[in-house]
């Protein structure tokens, strides 16, 4: 029963996803192609909650929901041709030809790839705590790469200061 | 999975926001009249305690407008969006907790699910809202509504910072997202060891929830109400509604994280969550109180306001928390005293601070 | 020279203090009107004139006074050599009640009245003929420019004295006398029902 | 880094909360500060001027007091020594001194409205104006016991008064008067030191003192930018040289000095009410005079200090029943032609509290 739950609510939130990333990228109207990146990025919480990663979901929803798209959304209130899109332009054929040369390897990767598979249910346990420890434990964690990480933000946070600093 | 529980949840969530989200009304009314001399509403029902109800058929008879260069699906839209995620985070609300209560027991928290990232879920889903307001301001084609749109994109994603980040100071001390489990913790209400946070707590939400004097997306005297501008009947009122539904969720949270849920204070009485709803009650008076006072501040004083003056406090509350953190248990008097102390000290010197390096920009 | 102290936050406290001190203590000034009233001014210049038919000579300086010629005055001579006004009409709806009508009236035919709810559905009921402009009913005469009746008005409720009316915390002011000719505009004015409300 | 943006267009008004009226700025906004803003006037246009020229000296009075109908009795009393000084009439002192009672009543009544809708412009929930129409209502009780109406008074006559005040307008005064500077410290502790509102006033909408005095500024706007400037004290009419006042003024021009100079000025206006009240003599109200007044031929300026700022009367008689022309200079009209000046550069928000600050009165911009 579960099972059968857990597999519907993938399909439905999988082809929410596709459907809103495609309908980014063909909708003419920028504000309402950025409302249908926010439900892409809702759909992908979703996923993450089927995975178990309820953190993870969260996270999604507060900085990508919360603060990138809304940023996106300030950025074409500011367009002034945000009803009428992106005009037409030359590097259309190049950019198809990109992205299906991306889409091909990437499935070939997946094929590819020998991924570890476990039969074994996987307990829904909260993940809060285990992210955290594999963060910041001394031993085990990753507080190199983490410092390294906040440290390249602070340079970014400084850097964007600067860049907007009244003369 | 228990389907029943989530079906009573779900009628009960509903009933309680609906039947206080009415009666906030009302008090709001009549509360910001006593403190003009005014009466406010009452006449319809004894002390005019029908009037939502004739408020709500008014609405619910006018004209729906569209106007006609709006984005129709957008337009209608947004106020679905800007007022369901106000209910959606009462899902995570202890209404009561596990163990003897005043009136009766319970085996289990009375919530409707006790996430583990309960604090998480709740700041998730209260940034939803930001995006039912842009929606409505960029759909209604009107250059009030679109002010009233940036202006609430900027406010809302600058107090979010603070915010979060005063509520973080309660996960340390607590050691868990779970509101239950945070309410648990709270042998002293946690605005005690907490003064400072939720000094910052409050002011972000009232900034969140467009409440004076932070109430610069509606501002009447500027941008006349800002995005709901174009909006009628129902839609409207699905916009009210939220607003208020919003600034119950506020108050409520305020109660879970900081006055001890429904706990009774040092638990000198079995705990209720008739206590919950008096702690609720207290803290919109408080809204209610600085509302009918202030005036409101300008919109890049505003801006000034969260990233000069809450982030700064705010991150020094962390990193105080994170200290006391250190300190063997058993000091909770010393680090209540030593707590406010602090608080106080470090916003007298933060608010000097603040006009000297011209964040409010006084001449 | 304005104050130019930097605060830092105090005054945002005083504030709080002195609406919440208002909240707790100070009386609400509502007047919660079809059920209270207050007692107009004596002089109250309300919204319809009163006419006496029998002092009226049908001279035409109220007319010829009113800014706005509002007063459409028709005579005719009556056999003792004496004029009447066969048509008396009043446009309400176009009248700013400044009085002077009443103020130029050399015989006291015409007054002030005392009444302020006249709203009427139709534009047309509000142009009043010599029938209804009589003293009649509510319709009563005011002081202005009437000493003799505002001697015997009740007197006007003020709100510096709560509310209540001015005669009350002026003992040396004597009582007004029994209001026999000019009765007060309704029973709903008495001084002793507005009292209800200063001391709410 | 400079970011090209689009300069966007918004019409405030004639329809807007805030633009006191049918008033109509047109507000060009580079996000949300001020590029330029062209007043658009005249949705209230009346033609009082020219209807002046179609009513006795008398009847023209009533229509005065739909100018500024905020403080009617100012207005009454500019036009009636503007006519007084044309007939060269004589007016009795009790007269005199019960216009300057009256004078200044008005002048704290709209003051306190004045201050009152500037705090809710910028954003104060209706209680500081609240706490302010309380006290201004005292004062209404006070003008209907004297006049019979609240707020088209029609009081003032060429020559004197309609009436004598009744026996019970004194002690009603002097009780109003002694309380009324605890009120005055009421909405100082709510206001004058409150965080907020200094932020958003001070050095907000600064009309400098050269550019007060070029565009001919007058009241409140005027003495705000330190010009000592008050026809009270410039050229004394009625009694006013007999009563001691001081004239305040402020330093930067900016609102809160505006705000600042008319908290003062209330309290003076009760000073000089005390005064008033003391040296009040007993006599005529009014100079007997025909019921038609006839000024002799030529022409007469009367000013007065409204609490708006210079209110004058330019009539010129031709010995006829009416003004052959009567002109009106409204201080409201004047000082809002310094609005662009003030606000350009500024926020949105800025823009409307320096029009609150401005005081003006639609009735008496458009005329």
């Amino acid at each position: 029963m579960q099972d059968a739950g857990l597999s519907i609510a993938f399909w439905l939130l999988a082809i929410a996803s596709v459907g809103s990333a495609l309908a980014v990228v063909l909708l003419r109207n920028v504000f309402r192609a950025a409302l249908l990146l926010i439900s892409c990025f809702f759909a992908i919480a979703g996923l993450f909650v089927t995975l178990g990663a309820d953190f993870l979901a969260m996270v999604q929803i507060l900085v990508y929901v919360g603060a990138i798209a809304i940023l996106l959304l300030l950025g074409i209130m500011l367009t002034k041709e945000a009803m009428r899109g992106s005009p037409f332009s030359r590097w259309q054929v190049g950019a198809g030809i990109a992205s299906v040369l991306l889409l091909i390897s990437m499935i070939w990767v997946f094929n590819q790839t020998d991924w570890p598979k476990t039969n074994t249910e996987v307990a829904l346990e909260p993940t809060t705590a285990a992210i955290g420890l594999k963060l910041l434990d001394m031993d085990a964690g990753f507080v190199l790469p983490f410092e390294i990480a906040s440290i390249l933000l602070l340079a970014a946070v400084i850097g964007a200061i600067v860049l907007v600093k009244e003369k | 999975m228990d389907w029943l529980h989530w079906i009573i949840y779900v009628v009960i969530i509903l009933a309680f926001v609906l039947t206080l989200v009415m009666s906030f009304i009302l008090i709001e009314r009549r509360v910001v009249g006593r403190f003009q001399l005014r009466l406010g509403p009452n006449r319809v029902g004894p002390q005019g305690i029908l009037q939502p109800v004739a408020d709500a058929v008014k609405i619910l008879l006018k004209e729906d407008i569209i106007p006609s260069k709006v984005d129709r699906v957008v337009h209608l839209l947004a106020p679905i969006v800007t007022f369901a995620p106000a209910v959606l985070i009462f899902a995570v609300i202890p209404f009561q907790q596990a163990g003897n209560g005043l009136f009766f027991d319970l085996k289990s928290t009375a919530s409707m699910v006790d996430l583990d990232v309960g604090v998480l879920f709740i700041f998730a889903i209260s940034s939803i809202s930001v995006v039912g307001l842009v929606m409505a301001g960029w759909a209604s084609n009107n250059k009030y509504a679109l002010l009233g749109a940036m202006r609430t994109i900027a406010q809302m994603v600058s107090y979010e910072i603070p915010m979060v980040l005063a509520v973080l100071g309660i996960v340390l001390i607590a050691g868990s997202l779970s509101l239950a489990d945070i309410v648990d913790k709270q042998n002293i209400p946690f605005i005690l060891l907490q003064p400072l946070g939720f000094f910052i707590y409050f002011l972000g939400a009232t900034a969140e929830m467009n409440r004076s004097p932070f109430d610069l997306l509606e501002a009447e005297s500027e941008i006349v109400a800002g995005v709901n501008i174009e909006y009628s009947g129902m839609k409207f009122a699905m916009f009210f509604l939220g607003e208020y539904a919003y600034a119950l969720a506020v108050s409520t949270i305020t109660s879970v994280l900081f006055l001890g849920g429904a706990k009774f204070p040092w638990g000198l009485l079995p705990q209720s969550f008739i206590w919950l709803l008096v702690k609720i009650l207290l803290v919109f008076f408080v809204i209610l109180w600085i509302r009918s006072t202030l005036p409101r501040v300008r919109v890049d004083q505003l801006m000034g306001f969260a990233w000069k003056f809450l982030l700064p406090l705010s991150l020094i509350n962390l990193f105080l928390v994170a200290a006391e953190g250190m300190l063997p248990s058993g000091f909770t008097w010393p680090i209540v005293a030593l707590n406010v102390t602090l608080a106080v000290a470090l916003v007298v010197i933060w608010a000097n601070r603040f006009y000297r390096v011209g964040g409010a920009k006084v001449a | 020279m304005p104050d130019n102290r930097i605060s830092l936050g105090q005054g945002i406290l005083k504030g709080l203090a002195l609406t919440i001190k208002h909240f707790i203590s100070r009386p609400i000034i509502t007047v919660q009107y079809p059920e209270e009233r207050l007692v107009t001014s004596r002089r109250i210049r309300g919204c319809d004139l009163v006419w006496d038919s029998e002092r009226c000579t049908a001279c035409c300086t109220c007319a010829k006074s009113c800014p706005q010629g509002n007063i459409h005055i028709e005579t005719k001579v009556r056999p003792d050599n004496t004029r009447e006004a066969v048509v008396f009409e009043i446009d309400h709806g176009r009248s700013m009640f400044c009085g002077l009508c009443v103020e130029s009236c050399p015989f006291d035919a015409i007054h002030m009245g005392r009444s302020y709810e006249r709203a009427t559905y139709n534009r047309d009921s509000l142009v009043i003929p010599k029938e209804k402009l009589v003293a009649q009913g509510d319709r009563q005469p005011s002081g202005y420019f009437r000493p003799q009746f505002e001697e015997t008005l009740p007197p006007q409720s003020l709100l510096i004295y709560g509310g209540k009316s001015s005669e009350v915390k002026t003992p040396e002011n004597p009582p007004p006398q029994s209001p026999a000719t000019a009765a007060p505009v309704s029973e709903k004015k008495e001084p002793a029902e507005r009292e209800k409300v200063g001391v709410k | 880094m400079a970011l090209k943006t689009e300069p966007i267009v918004v019409n405030m008004g004639p329809q807007h909360p805030s633009t006191h009226g049918v008033f109509r700025m047109r507000v060009t906004f580079d996000g949300e500060i001020i590029k330029d803003l062209e007043p658009v006037m005249g949705y209230l246009h009346r033609g009082v001027e020219k209807l002046a020229e179609s009513r006795t000296y008398t009847q023209f009075i009533p229509l005065t007091d739909r100018l500024d109908y905020l403080a009617s009795m100012t207005n009454n009393l500019a036009y009636v020594l503007a006519v007084e000084k044309l007939g060269n009439i004589e007016v009795p002192p009790r007269a005199q001194y019960l216009r300057v009672i009256m004078a200044e009543m008005m002048r704290i009544s709209s003051h306190l409205m004045a201050v009152g809708f500037m705090i809710n412009d910028m954003g104060a929930f209706y209680t500081p104006l609240l706490y302010m129409y309380r006290e201004r209502e005292k004062l209404l009780d006070l003008f209907e016991m004297v006049c019979g109406q609240r707020l088209t008074y029609n009081y003032m006559r060429i020559g004197g008064l309609s009436h004598d005040v009744p026996p019970e307008f004194l002690p009603a005064l002097k009780k109003f008067v002694s309380e009324m500077p605890g009120f005055i410290d009421e909405y100082d502790q709510l206001l004058k030191e409150n965080e907020i509102l200094l932020a958003r006033t001070k050095g907000v909408g600064i009309l400098s003192k050269e550019l007060a005095i070029n565009s001919s500024a007058s009241g409140p706007v005027l003495r705000g930018s330190g010009v000592k400037w008050d026809i009270r004290k410039a050229d004394p009419y009625l009694v006013y040289d007999k009563l001691n006042f001081e004239i305040p003024t402020g330093t930067v021009g900016d609102i809160y000095d505006r705000y600042w100079v008319r908290m003062v000025e209330m309290r003076q206006s009760v000073r000089i009410l005390e005064q008033a009240i003391e040296q009040l003599p007993a006599g005529e109200i009014r100079t007997a005079l025909p019921h038609l007044v006839r000024p002799p031929c030529g022409e007469a300026y009367g000013h007065i200090e409204a609490p708006k700022g210079e209110l004058g009367f330019y009539i010129i008689s031709d010995t006829g029943v009416a003004p052959y022309r009567c002109h009106i200079r409204a201080p409201s009209l004047i000082n809002l032609t310094a609005l662009k000046d003030m606000v350009v550069g500024l926020m949105l928000a800025d823009a409307i509290i320096t029009l609150g600050s401005i005081d003006i009165v639609l009735g008496e911009v458009d005329r």
